[in-house]
């Protein structure tokens, strides 16, 4: 059971991909080299289970260890716990839908798939490596693509926004790697030498005034990958300028980085400082649900609608990894999987509407459930997953989030869990408004009204396809929780 | 004697060699500059090819002269980069009626930075320096008839000799402090008294002219614009490389009693050169002098790896200069392609390049990257390194301002791709076909900037050579 | 023979130093601006053999450091006044102020 | 017997049906799907009709008490030990109940919908969404878990908003589904803030052991909750006010009221089951399910007295004012409701014998079938007249005789005329107000008066009023369907007898049953008051006259109030409008475009201007180069001989 395959299947696919030519070949090669991914990914989940059923109480498992750059006791060492599996599979997932919705990529498709499966890789590489440096190279490899696919394929302010993406985000990984060098100088193993390896850190206490330091390095810097209050503004230019597929990766899984990284690396081997600052953290993040939410109200382009609920969402996993209760941690995780999941899906549903009426002004659309059903009901779908309908994916990790946070008896902890609760009402209202207006109403696709309405069609098998892997995810998340509970105890 | 003198100068005889075989054809009958070209460039590769054989360490000429396996691997170092430039200047060269001089130039440059390099004293130190630097001002000036050419050479040829003249100074006081020239006698008298830190002074600028570091940087920009592409590549990797060698050494052996002094100096010279840099860097047009004020901003992280002064610190660096070799040479190598052939050097030149040469899009922008240290490229392992070995003595602050100085970097590095790949060009660089050597350069630079980095091996290597305190 | 202290001497090469520098700093012609390199060096020069006569009269270390730098300033000299023809001849002036074309 | 071998087929096969339907229905069943609903709906009804007999008279009761019983339960989701939600199913006296009602009146408006649906082009969709809503509400009685009713209790809310909007291409439609959705889920905002104090303190979601552990008073979670104040008041008082606001919410009353008038916009069947029957009556339900708790906090009680007697009566002022049939028909659902929640809360105000709770509940169980028989007869008129507006209705007994007479033994049953339904049900709950309240059963009794008055009113406008030849005897389709008749029949039947089920003896707060004592003198006033409603009705409007005008002149304000439903729509459009959207998001909006968003800008743009301003520094002559490098030495020697001396 060999990780580093995770890693392998990609870069094979990608050299793959440089190789053949044509649209048809291209989406082939690229689409199957994600089904082996997805298939690996449940081959994964199930050893996992095994070894754990077979009481194997290590806490990482399928580990692997090679020295790297001995000079700086660099280490290539990867292994996987319940959340890295999980995450897995929200990868897999999402990279399998992202290239059955951009099937039919005309312009320069060889590039795109090849840089969408370079970024799965990343993501893959990201979530199972277990050495600061490998992690920290993999966060990095994860960010020029995006610039590319936002800045070639995208639409609108393509240049503005894929600039100001990756400059942020680069932003955030200088912080990292501040932190990164804080931690590796300020630990020594038993054997007098520094180290990266996440779990010999864990194990060495790094001193409390150090923590003090370098944990706001660590989590401000991994916060703004997920959209820490003030340095979220690349979120909606960069969701709403990329292509369809990049915008679920973006906000499916490469959001989620951000979270992975606060938790993995900030908070699990800073736990003093994260306690010290955790009252900042709530803050911070309670501000991004209320003010993502109410920002999303006023927006009235669908992407725009999506990213900012995005903002507000991933404040949920920055509040339950703030909140440090177990019960919040989990929920923040289940709350990566499922936002990943959904977000996903809704950006599909945009992208699909959008190839059809090339507008997404929520003014200039209305009624479609009645011209395309089935892509009016992935957009419901998504719509109610995402104000936290009980049965979808949503529900299960917010009320996770609430029951952990709720655990803190502090007033402010309350206060910012009650706040956080009456955000799902303004979800409700901006959710509901995009839908009432776009899926139900009188039927119009334009300001000049139905006039092309009934040229239109509906979703393709692709993007049934695509629509359908991620809606089952949702549904395995929303009715049946308990096996990823079980999961992502450890 | 004799033996050990021809293995321990094995790579300055070889130089040597080849350079009068050059003169010979010179004035022997002419030949075609093809020809020329292929024996130039079979001899170079003869030399670096000599550089691994049998390297023990040793000196000559009582410490004038000393090599060790570090030492003999920069100079491959060097060697690997000439070889690169002279293969990617083929092209230029054949239009070119002064071939056999350009490589006499070059060599006797490359000459002079093996000397310097492998100096123990500061005489043979500042003749391997001015015999390294003199050349290259007349090769500043290849471009006979072009006014920028000469420019670019006069102002070159006046600041380094204004510059050689002020290190003599430093020089000079240095030995009137001490009383000696051999680096191993001087290190011992080096006490940190206001005259040995004044001459000092006077030394670092001597050598922060040749690397460009602010404010010693201001002929850079000009000169690299006027001069032809290839010399331009060649100062910015291959000069810079030897200087930084020697000053690492000098720095590590001769003054490390005065650690502290040249610590601090080092952080306020790296912290402005590192803004100074990005800052001019951000508003270029001409792609070359843009790539000049990229190159100083490299030689600012450069500086912050150096503080470090740990063997990791040496080791960095070296590593660093490396990788940049590759891909600051293969950014060259796409830009001399284009200006050898259409003459446009503007960056807005380059919009709409994909659609026209896919395949010199990707060499430029994963050179770009590399410069830009964006993983998996050889340049991210190398910043890393360099940051790490800066952070060893613990001073984040410094640490703080470098990683959020690369984003300002990435901002204008991306600012090329976007304009190879986003922006739409009426009129586009036409499809250009890529010639041989230039190829072979290419691939050599492309591989490289690959395997350095994610091989380990390559790092560990260096480091095992490398020495600090 | 009277001996002058050395601090004289080193006054006079300090000087030399400066007044080149002052040269190379006002003069508009590039050939004179090479003079005043020239007077640098030859303050160093001084520097070297002064030091070398008073205070480390044993070895010549500094008299040939000195050798070598005239004749390197030589070659150096020659170099320059070949690419200030040639700047000459591109245009028409070795005036230093009309040789701005590059900047910022 | 054991029901745990048959019981979880009583939500799932609804389930199923949503599954199957939902997904093929359009394709494969576009016909037969009302069929096929309609049999897992018979299936269903005859297993919970069984389960109720098997409970009430076999095995539920145990030595002379109705023991609740948990007929199957797993986990589901597992927060931390002892604190998770658990899906199981419930059974006491209570929810079987419930489970009866829910059933029958689903069943009948499946079979009231095969005629009144027919054609619509969604029709399988329809018949999906039915589904899911009796699966969603049957979850929610059948709940064992304070986090699962919550759980149902969205899903209804969410099957609710589907089916007002079914008609999705009428703005208004769309527009009354918004409304009830984001409504109830403000209201369920409260619901969970007090799960969540109530878990906290209690350590557990378990509806038993909850109620188990905060109802004995020597507990630590009851001395902790006790212990713990919260703005001065007891945090207890906070978490049941909380929850009483979910349930205010989707009971729709008063101030969360003014989504149930708009939601008649869906068909009417549905109106019948959800907005009637099952669904708004969920928060009396809640509050029945946590009683105990709420025992303890009399204030709380006191507080659902008073909103649901106000709502009782401005509903029904309200009511008597409205035009269109169906918001008449919601308003007097709002009043009723009202009715089941303050004699649920007036015990503590006297000696609180607990009467209160089968007295309310028995109120709930007649009030579903009369109230859905009134919403189907006057789905049948609708149908029939293709209008709401009674201004256009009149005389159209002759033309649906069934209609008429099911329409009138409903009106008589909820005036609480003797014997019908609603008369007893009544009874019990003016009784227990008499007993604890005099205020409150004073209000009540006026209320009644009310009630009668409209219901009439309404029965008059339909029926009489005007001349029978009016137009519609041209009219294609008769009265309806057998399908459309049958429901109105059963339930009509229904309407007549369930009043005389011994209730209380079955459905009661301890489980023991109790005899309740209704002296006939007791029955004069209400009936009374009945019977005066009526005559005024008659003689207002069984002949189209002028006195309705006069009256309404007379009363001037009052009635405009009432006609503007005393202008809370108005309030709630300010609030949302003005404050919300341009008090809140507005500047957030803004903040985040031209602020958070500008500072990032303004860094990029700062750097590039710098860059501008110290180009001069690379001024292209070589001088000011030598200058420059010869000033760099000077600094730094300066600072670094200085530094050194320091």
């Amino acid at each position: 059971m060999s990780l580093s395959i995770l890693i392998i299947l990609p870069l094979i696919t990608a050299i793959a991909l440089l190789l053949c030519n044509g649209l048809r070949q291209v989406r082939v090669v690229a689409l199957s080299g994600a089904v082996v991914q997805l298939i690996y990914a449940f081959i994964l989940l199930v050893a996992y289970w095994q070894q754990r059923a077979a009481g194997d109480q290590a806490l990482m498992l399928f580990e692997e260890d090679y020295v790297w750059f001995t000079p700086l006791n660099i280490h290539y060492h990867i292994g996987a716990d319940g959340i890295s599996i999980a995450m897995i599979l929200l990868t897999a997932f999402v990279t399998i839908a992202g290239i059955l919705v951009s099937w039919s990529m005309e312009k320069l498709n060889k590039e795109f798939f090849f840089l969408l499966t370079l970024l799965s890789m990343g993501a893959y590489g990201f979530f199972i490596s277990l050495d600061l440096f490998t992690l920290f190279f993999f966060l990095e490899v994860a960010v020029i693509p995006k610039f590319l696919l936002i800045g070639i394929w995208g639409s609108g302010r393509k240049e503005y926004s894929a600039m100001k993406l990756a400059l942020m985000l680069m932003g955030g990984s200088a912080l990292v790697f501040v932190a990164l060098a804080g931690i590796y100088f300020n630990t020594q193993t038993v054997a007098g030498e520094h180290t990266f390896d996440l779990l010999q850190i864990a194990q060495l206490h790094i001193p409390v005034e150090v923590q003090k330091i370098f944990f706001p390095f660590a989590f401000v810097g991994f916060g703004v990958f997920t959209a820490l209050f003030p340095f979220h503004t690349w979120v909606p230019d960069g969701h709403s300028s990329a292509p369809t597929a990049a915008s679920m990766f973006l906000a499916g899984i490469s959001m989620k980085l951000g979270g992975y990284g606060c938790l993995r690396v900030a908070t699990l081997l800073m736990p003093e400082a994260a306690q010290a600052y955790s009252w900042i953290i709530i803050m911070l993040a309670t501000i991004a649900i209320i003010y993502g939410a109410f920002a999303t109200m006023m927006q009235t382009d669908l992407k725009y609608i999506n990213a900012y609920s995005s903002v507000s969402h991933c404040g949920f996993v920055l509040l339950g990894i703030g909140m440090l209760t177990k019960t919040a941690i989990m929920g923040a995780v289940m709350q990566m999987v499922s936002h990943g999941l959904m977000t996903a899906l809704f950006f599909a549903a945009i992208g699909m509407l959008y190839d059809r009426t090339h507008t997404r002004q929520v003014a200039q659309l209305g009624g479609l459930l009645k011209v395309m059903p089935f892509i009016a009901t992935v957009f419901v779908i998504a719509g109610l997953c995402s104000l936290g309908l009980p049965g979808l994916s949503g529900f299960v990790a917010e009320v996770t989030v609430f029951m952990g946070a709720w655990q803190n008896a502090e007033a402010l902890y309350r206060i910012a869990t009650i706040l956080a609760c009456a955000s799902i009402v303004v979800t409700a209202v901006y959710i509901l408004r995009a839908m009432g207006k776009v899926i139900m109403g009188p039927l119009q696709v334009t300001d000049s009204g139905s006039s092309l309405g009934n040229t239109l069609t509906d979703a393709g098998w692709n993007e049934k396809a695509a629509a359908a892997i991620l809606i089952i995810g949702i549904l395995a998340i929303g009715i049946a929780p308990f096996w990823l509970t079980e999961l992502i105890k450890q | 004697m004799l033996i050990d003198f021809i293995i321990l100068m094995k790579q300055e005889l070889i130089i040597t060699v080849i350079i009068f075989i050059l003169l010979l054809l010179k004035i022997g009958t002419d030949i075609s500059n093809e020809k020329i070209l292929n024996l130039a460039n079979g001899l170079l590769l003869l030399n670096l090819a000599a550089g691994f054989v049998g390297n023990q360490q040793g000196m000559l000429f009582n410490e004038m002269f000393l090599t060790n396996p570090l030492i003999v691997l920069e100079k491959n170092i060097l060697s690997l980069g000439t070889l690169i430039v002279s293969l990617q200047s083929a092209d230029w060269l054949k239009k070119h009626d002064h071939v056999p001089e350009f490589y006499i130039l070059l060599l006797c440059t490359l000459l002079g930075m093996f000397f310097m390099i492998s100096a123990g004293n500061l005489l043979m130190f500042y003749i391997g320096l001015e015999l390294s630097s003199i050349p290259l001002a007349a090769m500043a000036n290849f471009d006979l008839g072009k006014r920028r050419s000469s420019e670019a050479a006069m102002k070159f040829i006046m600041s380094s000799a204004f510059a050689s003249g002020l290190l003599l100074f430093g020089i000079s006081l240095v030995y009137g402090a001490t009383g000696t020239l051999t680096f191993s006698e001087m290190a011992g008298h080096i006490t940190g008294g206001s005259l040995q830190v004044f001459a000092f002074v006077l030394l670092l600028s001597g050598f922060a002219f040749k690397i460009s570091v602010v404010p010693f940087h201001l002929w850079t920009a000009d000169v690299y614009e006027g001069a032809p592409v290839a010399v331009t590549s060649w100062l910015s990797v291959i000069s810079k490389g030897s200087v930084l060698f020697a000053f690492v050494s000098v720095l590590y052996t001769v003054f490390k009693p005065m650690a502290a002094t040249w610590y601090n100096m080092l952080f306020v010279l790296s912290v402005l050169t590192i803004l100074i840099g990005n800052l001019f860097a951000i508003r270029q047009n001409n792609i070359k002098r843009f790539l000049a004020f990229s190159s100083i901003a490299q030689i600012g992280f450069i500086l912050v790896g150096i503080t470090g002064s740990s063997q990791l610190a040496t080791a960095s660096v070296v590593y660093f200069v490396l990788i940049y070799v590759f891909s600051n040479l293969a950014a060259f190598g796409v830009v001399a392609l284009v200006s050898a052939v259409t003459g446009r050097e503007q960056v807005s030149d380059y919009k709409g390049f994909y659609k026209t040469n896919p395949v010199l899009s990707w060499v430029l922008t994963i050179a770009l990257f590399s410069l830009a240290g964006v993983p998996p490229t050889a340049g991210f392992f190398g910043k890393f390194f360099l940051l790490m070995s800066g952070a060893g003595k613990g001073n984040y602050v410094l640490i703080t301002i470098a990683a959020l100085n690369m984003i300002i970097s990435f901002y204008y590095y991306l600012r090329i791709v976007k304009a190879i790949f986003m922006d739409a060009n009426e009129q586009p660089i036409e499809r250009l076909i890529i010639p041989a050597y230039a190829k072979l350069a290419m691939v050599i630079c492309i591989v490289g900037i690959i395997v350095t980095g994610l091989a380990g091996y390559v790092y560990d290597y260096i480091h095992s050579l490398s020495f600090g305190f | 023979m009277s001996s002058i202290p050395l601090t004289h001497i080193l006054f006079v090469s300090t000087a030399l130093f400066f007044i080149g520098m002052y040269g190379l700093f006002t003069r508009r012609n590039l050939i004179t601006m090479l003079m005043s390199i020239e007077l640098i060096l030859n303050s160093v020069n001084i520097n070297f053999v002064a030091f070398n006569k008073y205070l480390y009269p044993d070895k010549l270390n500094g008299v040939f450091f000195s050798l070598f730098i005239i004749t390197v300033a030589a070659a150096e000299a020659a170099v320059a006044i070949a690419i200030i023809i040639n700047l000459y001849r591109n245009h028409r002036s070795i005036d230093v102020e009309e040789t701005q074309e590059m900047k910022y | 017997m054991d029901y745990s071998t048959y019981i979880a087929l009583i939500p799932l096969l609804p389930l199923a049906g949503f599954v199957i339907l939902g997904l093929f229905g359009q394709k494969h069943f576009a016909r037969s799907a009302g069929i096929l609903g309609t049999l897992i709906l018979v299936v269903v009804t005859v297993l919970a009709c069984y389960t109720a007999y098997n409970y009430f008279f076999i095995s539920g009761k145990i030595n002379g008490v109705y023991q609740p019983v948990t007929a199957l339960q797993y986990t589901w989701l597992q927060f931390s030990p002892g604190l998770s939600i658990d899906m199981g199913i419930l059974l006491d006296p209570a929810s079987v109940m419930m489970l009866v009602v829910v059933t029958f009146v689903s069943l009948m408006v499946h079979v009231f919908s095969l005629g009144y649906m027919k054609g619509e082009n969604r029709f399988a969709i329809y018949y999906a969404f039915l589904a899911l809503f009796t699966f969603s509400m049957l979850g929610l009685v059948l709940s064992t878990n304070i986090l699962q009713i919550y759980i149902f209790w969205e899903l209804v809310g969410v099957s609710s908003f589907l089916l007002i909007g079914f008609y999705y291409d009428r703005p208004t439609a769309v527009a009354a589904a918004k409304k009830a959705f984001i409504v109830t889920r403000f209201a369920d905002l409260g619901f969970l803030i007090g799960i969540l104090i109530l878990a906290f303190y209690s350590g557990t979601l378990d509806f038993g052991t909850l109620i188990q552990r905060l109802t004995d008073t020597n507990s630590t979670p009851w001395s902790q909750i006790a212990g713990t104040t919260f703005l001065g008041f007891p945090v207890l008082s906070w978490a049941l006010t909380l929850v009483f606001i979910g349930g205010a919410g989707k009971s729709a009353m008063f101030p969360l009221h003014i989504w149930l008038p708009d939601a008649m916009e869906g068909p009417t069947p549905v109106s019948a089951l959800i907005h009637a029957a099952t669904m708004v009556v969920a928060g009396v339900y809640l509050v029945a399910r946590l009683y105990p708790v709420y025992l303890i906090d009399l204030s709380v009680l006191q507080i659902i007295t008073w909103i649901g007697a106000v709502s009782a009566f401005l509903a029904a002022i309200i009511a008597c004012t409205q035009t269109d049939i169906k918001r008449v028909l919601a308003y007097s659902t709002i009043s009723q409701i009202g009715y089941m929640l303050f004699v649920l809360g007036v015990p503590a105000f006297g000696t609180a014998t607990n009467s209160g709770y089968s007295a309310s509940l028995f109120h709930l169980f007649t009030h579903a079938f009369f109230k859905s028989l009134l919403f189907l007869g006057a789905g049948a008129v609708i149908h029939f007249i293709h209008t709401n507006e009674m201004s256009n209705m009149g005389g159209v007994r002759k033309f649906m005789p069934l209609t008429h007479i099911t329409f009138l033994i409903a009106c008589m049953a909820i005036a609480g005329i003797p014997p019908l339904a609603g008369f007893f049900s009544k009874e019990e709950i003016l009784m227990t107000a008499w007993e604890n309240n005099r205020f409150i059963y004073y209000i009540a009794l006026i209320t009644s008066g009310i009630t009668a008055f409209y219901m009439f009113r309404l029965y008059f406008c339909i029926f009489w009023n005007k001349p029978p030849a009016h137009g519609h005897s041209s009219n294609e389709h008769g009265e309806g369907t057998v399908s459309m008749k049958l429901p109105l029949i059963f339930l009509a039947v229904a309407a007549i007898m369930v009043g005389f089920i011994p209730f209380s003896h079955y459905v009661s707060f301890n489980g023991q049953g109790e005899e309740i004592a209704i002296p006939i003198s007791f029955s004069i006033a209400p009936v009374a008051m009945a019977i005066a409603g009526i005559m005024l009705a008659y003689i207002l409007y069984y002949k189209e006259n002028q006195r309705p005008q006069k009256l309404a002149a007379a009363w001037g304000g009052l009635y405009r109030a009432a006609r503007q439903k005393f202008y809370f729509d108005e309030l709630y459009l300010f609030v949302t409008k003005k404050i919300i959207f341009n008090g809140i998001a507005k500047p957030a909006a803004w903040i985040d475009k031209y602020i958070v968003d500008g500072c990032m800008n303004w860094l990029g743009l700062t750097t590039t201007r710098i860059s501008e301003q110290i180009k001069a520094l690379q001024s292209g002559s070589v001088q000011s180069y030598a200058i420059y490098f010869f000033g760099g030495i000077v600094a730094l020697a300066g600072v670094f001989i200085y530094l050194l001396k320091a």
